[in-house]
């Protein structure tokens, strides 16, 4: 038999070309790692070095006094303890609206991401023109934050819970549609085509063929969505949009005397983000080992 | 019945199919052979009109195929059904869903979107599934069956489409052998009960030969052999891979029956050890 | 004993960039005067004052009386009162002022039972702590939500609760003037003038509905810890601002005012024990 | 007094008399006689543009505001606004047209006297009082360090705390349990509330902001990295291990080529998504574009200038998103 | 030489290897055939002792491989390499950093964890890649190669460890006939002219005769042929494979040369279409 494996004898010369040229490759890729490297060491310690210099107070004092505060907030709630359950008791409606508000906004959101997702990503989307147009919508409705939607809205519409809902809404369709998208340009296309060449429509090839395989992820960042949701829009709280981060913020600001109402606050929200977590990250673990 | 025209595709500046023609008078089974990149896909799905042509006809039963537009093409693909190399079904569906896909293009879209088909397509697609010997896969999730039984749902979507022609990419390429010999079998049957045109991709010569009436062969986007299985010479075949006299595939042959027929010669003599 | 740099914290309730320059003019002498960088701060709400001034990295601000309160009972050796504003008339108090809207038809607390209230910042003397106590005194009920008024909110601020109630999202809010002039003017200086003068509400639209016995001025505070030498300079330029420099005392007054004169904790006691009571 | 507005408006103040000259429907006079504002209009009617009592009266123009009170009389002229982004009214260089502009920049005749032309528009225009943009470059700055430094240092910290927290790298259970329970807790407190507790310790400023991000971010990155560490492909270590390799080797060779896109590019969507975040932390600590934002709606002035933070915002935001994905692709190369 | 004693590996209650025993006395090319789940990939990770026995022992050269711990297990492993299926590089990193990862054994962990190599190791990588003919591939990321080139960067990384013993677990099982052709070849020329052991799992049987001295087909983790090719009948393969006596796989055959060999036989003429 040739030997059609091993094309040319091996030539001592020329091993010793690619050689030079691996160890030169070598060595650029290391230099340019390593200015890289002292570039960002640079960036890192004239940034802190600069926010350090315009804080109030300096870094290396603070830090030893990092627990002073939470200290405080817990003596005063150590010595209320007997309180705390009323309180919670107390603020649970708050709790409840603060839920409703990222319900309804990551609901909301993931409808229009969806559509969005579909609509630019590459090889799935109706308009493939307009992929552009459809991307740079998702970029300006994930640019602005929550806050500000929220204190426009506030402003137009008054308070309460629904201009947050629509701020996180808004905000929630953004950053979901490009995470949706980075999905679907992943989900297999074969199934598409599949349909496809049975003469299927668009809608059908998008709700057969790519939902199914998406679906989860979907779902599973979702849910990752509605746990920051839960925590924006308590923090939406603190501008006045009501919910639990208002009354934090209020028993915050008032301060010593009223520690126990935060302490009671705090937990309320610790435990409902562990427990969406927990709940989030189950129907995650189930879906992925499902698929 | 079918017949193609100068039928071009370019990609850029490289032809994948450079100016095909032929001409199929009456349902027939067609081979197409050729190595990777021969434009044997391309082809098939310019048929399918998953690709558009660059130039040149496609005229099935009078109708200028290439020229249909959004329904009129959809309609097309729907008497046209397409087989693919890695199945393309929806892997998390259940198989008769992925049969019942084959409908898609006769049923609404809403009440699809909700999964939802008459009991008569059903009772069908458990049907068809039952011809091809895996009705007992029915309720399982496509990507739950082994490779030839996923290929075989891909057929029973297609005979669901109710086609005139079933197009099939390279449908063995990435089947054992076992597996293989069933789905070409089963492709077979359709073409002689159904009296369905098939055409389709194949990578291994043998099974051109065996299973084939026609065998067309591809090189550089261009048809370079056009015939019938007896006429498929050893002397044509290299000429289609392009492979030089001293080439051979036997190594790599996974027949059984063929044991004692070559040994392969590296002039040493080899002791079992 | 020395300080390397001094640090002012101003309170909220104006736009951030408005505070740096109402004060740049006082930095600026401080600065000259102590030879170290004085730096001025501008924090969201007063918690993030009084925060600094208790945790040490804000060496001087100028609080209401309600958030003195509160860094005093916070810590009641992080900071000391030393100067207070005069009023025109040698006072040194101001009121906290309710309005409502004139085409609302509330002429009084009575006109407001289940209605909604809105308060400012918690920390607020004038937008919470002395209305909080003097209004249930009025009403004899309590300031709970449900209770006289249907609703009780807190609005974060003195012009949010002005604008508030100019829209209509509140009934009826608190804020403070110092009681001196006319209403149409919005006072003398207060948070009504203030917004009156930037065009934030037509006066002529709202009215008055209840005012607050005189609360004590809030304290210009300093840093315990601060050498000796450094209060001195302060207190010494502050006193003396009005008769150096008119515009920069006006502007750091924000408004008319007689000068400063020194004050000390005892004057605050009062408050504090208000606020005690509402804990 | 005479002052001439926009849109051909004029308010003259004459003592106590104010007469505002409206086109097309003619002058108001409003006069302060004794304890009394008397308006007087054309038609006799009050119309919608002016509030009057006879305590004060507000005529709202389309050039400008006055106001008579028994106290004093008051005329604000409008038209404020993005005529002045570049120049205020009181820069020499006011009201000039680009040409002229561009033919001052070059002359030797010197506007101001002891500095060069261009030298001095450009002090204008920095030190512009109106749109200050200064003050908003160095708050942009200031945003975009806040969320550097919060979102590298969070990564420099997670990463041997995620090598914890892993199943398959850390054999000890209830040291996983532990270090992802912190994990939790740090990210289950939003970076806002962070600002509230570590004021106390570091004071108004961006160094508070950048820890509150670094706070939250490390349980963030510590969670997803440690994700991503149990996600490895596990053929990878096994034909590394094959080769006889020791154990320092398999996480060297095996897991970190995996897991570095993995990181690299969180990190990064992190940056992106951090810069937003401190825009709102700045607004508590006091430091950034968005504590210039939020006072700018609170107090509800100027509209303008809030439409133009959040089209700041909304750029810097895309321009840090825009340099993530470059620095993405170069570091990470495309897929 | 290696010898290999009632080997035994249980996953729960099911024996993926079940008392395998034989004994290989010079360094020879072995073949092992099977079909899916048979315990060829099992066997051959507890050679390389990436998965534990359960029972039973390797003894290689007098030394018992089974018993072996830490640093011994280590070094046992950088003298046995591991080819496998999906190649298991690195994809990210280039090609010669891959080939040097079977030096990892011999080199300091921290002068490795810096990706430093002594400039004779690199050397000799570009050498071995030059003998496989892919030297030009040297800088490229792994990830960037054909399937058979980076299956020829696993055999570079395999030759590089030095080893006694090569394992390839199915090393052909992801490519196309050409490439195939060019792994095998090269494999058996490193059995040839280094006279390294070479054991290679094997999918397809013509493979198997063609390349290797001796065959051991397996059947539910038993070893059930053990002989030269000539001995594997088509027989001896059905009973390996379990197919029935109608089964053939000459209708996959690849074969270029095989052309007139045998026609399927389906009753019925056809005729060009
Ligand atoms: N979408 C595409 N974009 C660019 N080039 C393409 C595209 N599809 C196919 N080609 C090119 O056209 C040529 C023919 O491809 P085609 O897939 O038709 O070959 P094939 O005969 O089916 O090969 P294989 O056996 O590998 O499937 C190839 O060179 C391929 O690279
Ligand atoms: N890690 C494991 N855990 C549980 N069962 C396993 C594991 N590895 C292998 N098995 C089982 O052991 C049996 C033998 O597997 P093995 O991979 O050795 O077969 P094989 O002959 O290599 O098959 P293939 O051709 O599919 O690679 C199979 O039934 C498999 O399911
Ligand atoms: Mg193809
Ligand atoms: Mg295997």
């Amino acid at each position: 038999m040739t030997d059609t494996a091993f094309g040319q004898p091996p030539g001592v010369q020329r091993t010793a070309e690619i050689h030079d040229a691996y160890m030169a490759m070598a060595r650029t890729r290391r230099m340019y790692g390593g200015i890289l490297l002292v570039v960002f060491v640079a960036l890192m310690a004239s940034g802190f070095v600069m926010a350090d210099s315009r804080n109030a107070g300096g870094f290396w004092n603070g830090i030893l006094n990092v627990f002073d505060f939470p200290s405080e907030v817990l003596s005063e709630a150590a010595d209320k303890v007997a309180l705390l359950p009323a309180l919670m008791v107390q603020f649970f409606p708050s709790l409840v609206e603060t839920i409703n508000i990222a319900a309804a906004a990551t609901l909301l959101g993931g409808m229009t991401a969806i559509a969005l997702s579909l609509l630019s990503t590459r090889g799935l989307a109706r308009f493939p023109r307009l992929i552009g147009l459809f991307r740079r919508v998702m970029d300006v409705m994930r640019a602005v934050p929550e806050i500000v939607i929220a204190l426009v809205l506030i402003f137009i519409l008054g308070g309460g819970p629904v201009p947050a809902m629509i701020a996180i809404a808004i905000h929630t369709a953004g950053a979901l549609g490009k995470l949706f998208s980075e999905v679907n340009e992943n989900a297999s296309l074969q199934p598409v085509e599949g349909l496809q060449s049975t003469g299927a429509t668009w809608l059908q090839q998008m709700t057969l063929g790519v939902v199914p395989q998406v679906a989860p992820n979907w779902l599973s960042y979702a849910l990752l969505r509605f746990e920051i949701n839960i925590r924006a829009s308590a923090i939406l709280g603190f501008v006045g949009a009501g919910g639990i981060g208002y009354d934090l913020k209020n028993a915050f600001s008032w301060g010593p005397g009223r520690y126990d109402q935060v302490a009671a606050i705090f937990i309320l929200l610790f435990l409902t983000i562990v427990f969406f977590d927990q709940l989030s990250s189950h129907y995650r673990n189930k879906l992925a080992g499902k698929a | 019945m079918l017949t193609i025209n100068d039928l071009t595709r370019r990609f850029g500046d490289k032809k994948a199919v450079d100016a095909v023609s032929f001409h199929i008078e009456r349902p027939a089974m067609v081979g197409i052979i050729g190595r990777s990149g021969a434009g044997k896909s391309t082809l098939l799905r310019m048929l399918n009109r998953l690709t558009d042509a660059s130039a040149g006809r496609i005229v099935f039963d009078g109708q200028d195929i290439t020229a249909l537009r959004g329904r009129d093409r959809r309609a097309w693909q729907s008497r046209c059904a397409m087989i693919f190399q890695q199945f393309n079904l929806v892997p998390r569906m259940d198989v008769v869903s992925n049969v019942l896909y084959g409908t898609l293009n006769r049923r609404s879209t809403l009440a699809t979107m909700f999964n939802l088909y008459p009991t008569a397509d059903i009772r069908r697609a458990i049907g068809i599934l039952d011809r091809l010997g895996i009705a007992e896969q029915a309720p399982k999730r496509a990507e739950a069956l082994s490779g030839g039984q996923q290929q075989r749902v891909a057929i029973a979507r297609a005979l669901m489409q109710d086609p005139a022609i079933i197009l099939a990419d390279e449908p063995i390429a990435s089947l054992d052998p076992m597996n293989a010999r069933i789905v070409m079998d089963a492709l077979r049957r359709i073409h002689e009960e159904d009296g369905r045109m098939v055409v389709c991709n194949l990578h291994t010569l043998d099974t051109a030969r065996t299973y084939c009436d026609r065998i067309i062969g591809m090189r550089d986007g261009r048809v370079v052999f056009d015939g019938s299985p007896a006429q498929l010479t050893t002397g044509v075949a290299r000429d289609i891979y392009g492979a030089g006299a001293d080439f051979s595939e036997a190594a790599t042959s996974t027949d059984i029956e063929t044991l004692d027929r070559h040994q392969y010669e590296r002039g040493k003599a080899r002791a079992l050890v | 004993q020395e300080i390397d740099e001094f640090r002012i914290g101003i309170l909220g309730g104006e736009n951030a960039q408005d505070r740096m320059t109402s004060n740049e003019c006082y930095r600026a002498k401080a600065e000259e005067l102590l030879g170290v960088p004085v730096k001025l701060f501008t924090p969201a709400d007063y918690d993030g004052v009084i925060q600094g001034l208790v945790g040490g990295t804000l060496d001087m601000a100028w609080l209401g009386a309600s958030a003195y309160a509160k860094a005093y009972l916070t810590d009641p050796e992080a900071i000391e009162p030393v100067m207070v504003k005069t009023n025109l008339d040698k006072s040194y108090g101001y009121h906290a002022i309710g309005f409502a809207r004139a085409d609302s038809g509330i002429t009084s607390l009575a006109d407001l039972e289940g209605k909604v209230f809105g308060f400012g910042d918690p920390n607020s003397t004038s937008g919470y702590l002395i209305p909080s106590i003097e209004i249930p005194q009025e009403t004899n009920a309590s300031m709970e939500s449900g209770d006289y008024f249907c609703e009780v909110r807190f609005t974060g601020g003195h012009e949010q609760t002005i604008v508030a109630v100019s829209n209509g999202d509140v009934d009826a809010g608190v804020t403070w003037a110092d009681g001196m002039g006319e209403w149409e003017d919005g006072y003398n200086s207060g948070a009504l003038r203030k917004a009156s003068d930037a065009g934030l509400v037509d006066m002529n639209e709202l009215v008055e509905i209840w005012k607050s016995k005189p609360i004590p001025e809030g304290p210009i505070v300093l840093r315990k810890d601060l050498p000796e030498r450094v209060k001195l300079d302060i207190t010494t330029l502050t006193a003396s601002l009005p008769y150096m420099d008119a515009d920069c005392a006006y502007n750091f007054m924000a408004g008319e005012a007689l000068g400063f004169q020194p004050i000390s904790h005892d004057a605050y006691t009062s408050i504090i024990e208000a606020r005690k009571s509402q804990i | 007094m005479r002052v001439a507005l926009d849109a051909g408006e004029t308010a003259e103040i004459d003592g106590p008399t104010l007469r505002y000259t409206r086109p097309g429907y003619g002058t108001v006079t409003a006069a302060v006689q004794g304890r009394e504002i008397v308006l007087d209009t054309p038609d006799g009617q009050v119309p919608d543009w002016i509030s009057a009592s006879s305590a004060r009266v507000t005529i709202t123009g389309d050039g400008g505001r006055a106001v008579v009170t028994r106290a004093r009389t008051e005329v604000y002229a409008y038209s404020f606004g993005w005529e002045l982004f570049f120049f205020t009214l009181d820069s020499p260089f006011h009201g000039r047209t680009l040409g002229e502009l561009a033919g001052l920049a070059f002359s030797s005749e010197r506007v101001v006297p002891g500095q060069s032309n261009l030298s001095a528009m450009i002090g204008d225009i920095w030190n512009n009082s109106m749109w200050r943009h200064k003050d908003v470059l160095w708050a942009i700055f200031e945003t975009v360090l806040m969320a550097f430094l919060g979102t590298m240092g969070a990564a420099i910290i997670a990463l041997p705390l995620a090598f914890m927290a892993a199943k398959g790298f850390t054999p000890l259970k209830p040291v996983r349990f532990g270090v992802r329970r912190i994990f939790d807790f740090v990210r289950g407190v939003d970076a806002l509330i962070w600002t509230v507790v570590l004021a106390r310790a570091f004071g108004p400023g961006p160094l508070t902001g950048t820890l509150a991000i670094l706070v939250t971010d490390t349980g963030t990155f510590g969670k997803i990295f440690s994700e991503a560490l149990e996600n490895v492909d596990r053929k990878q270590i096994e034909g590394v291990a094959s080769t006889g390799a020791k154990p320092m080797q398999h996480y060297r060779f095996g897991v970190v080529p995996q897991v570095v896109p993995v990181l690299l590019s969180q990190i990064l969507y992190f940056l992106e998504s951090n810069t937003r975040s401190a825009t709102v932390i700045g607004a508590i600590t006091g430091g950034g574009i968005g504590l210039m934002l939020t006072q700018a709606i609170q107090t509800q002035k100027d509209w303008e200038e809030v439409a133009y933070y959040i089209v700041l915002i909304v750029l810097m935001v895309m321009v840090m998103d825009w340099l993530s994905g470059k620095l993405r692709g170069a570091l990470i190369g495309r897929r």
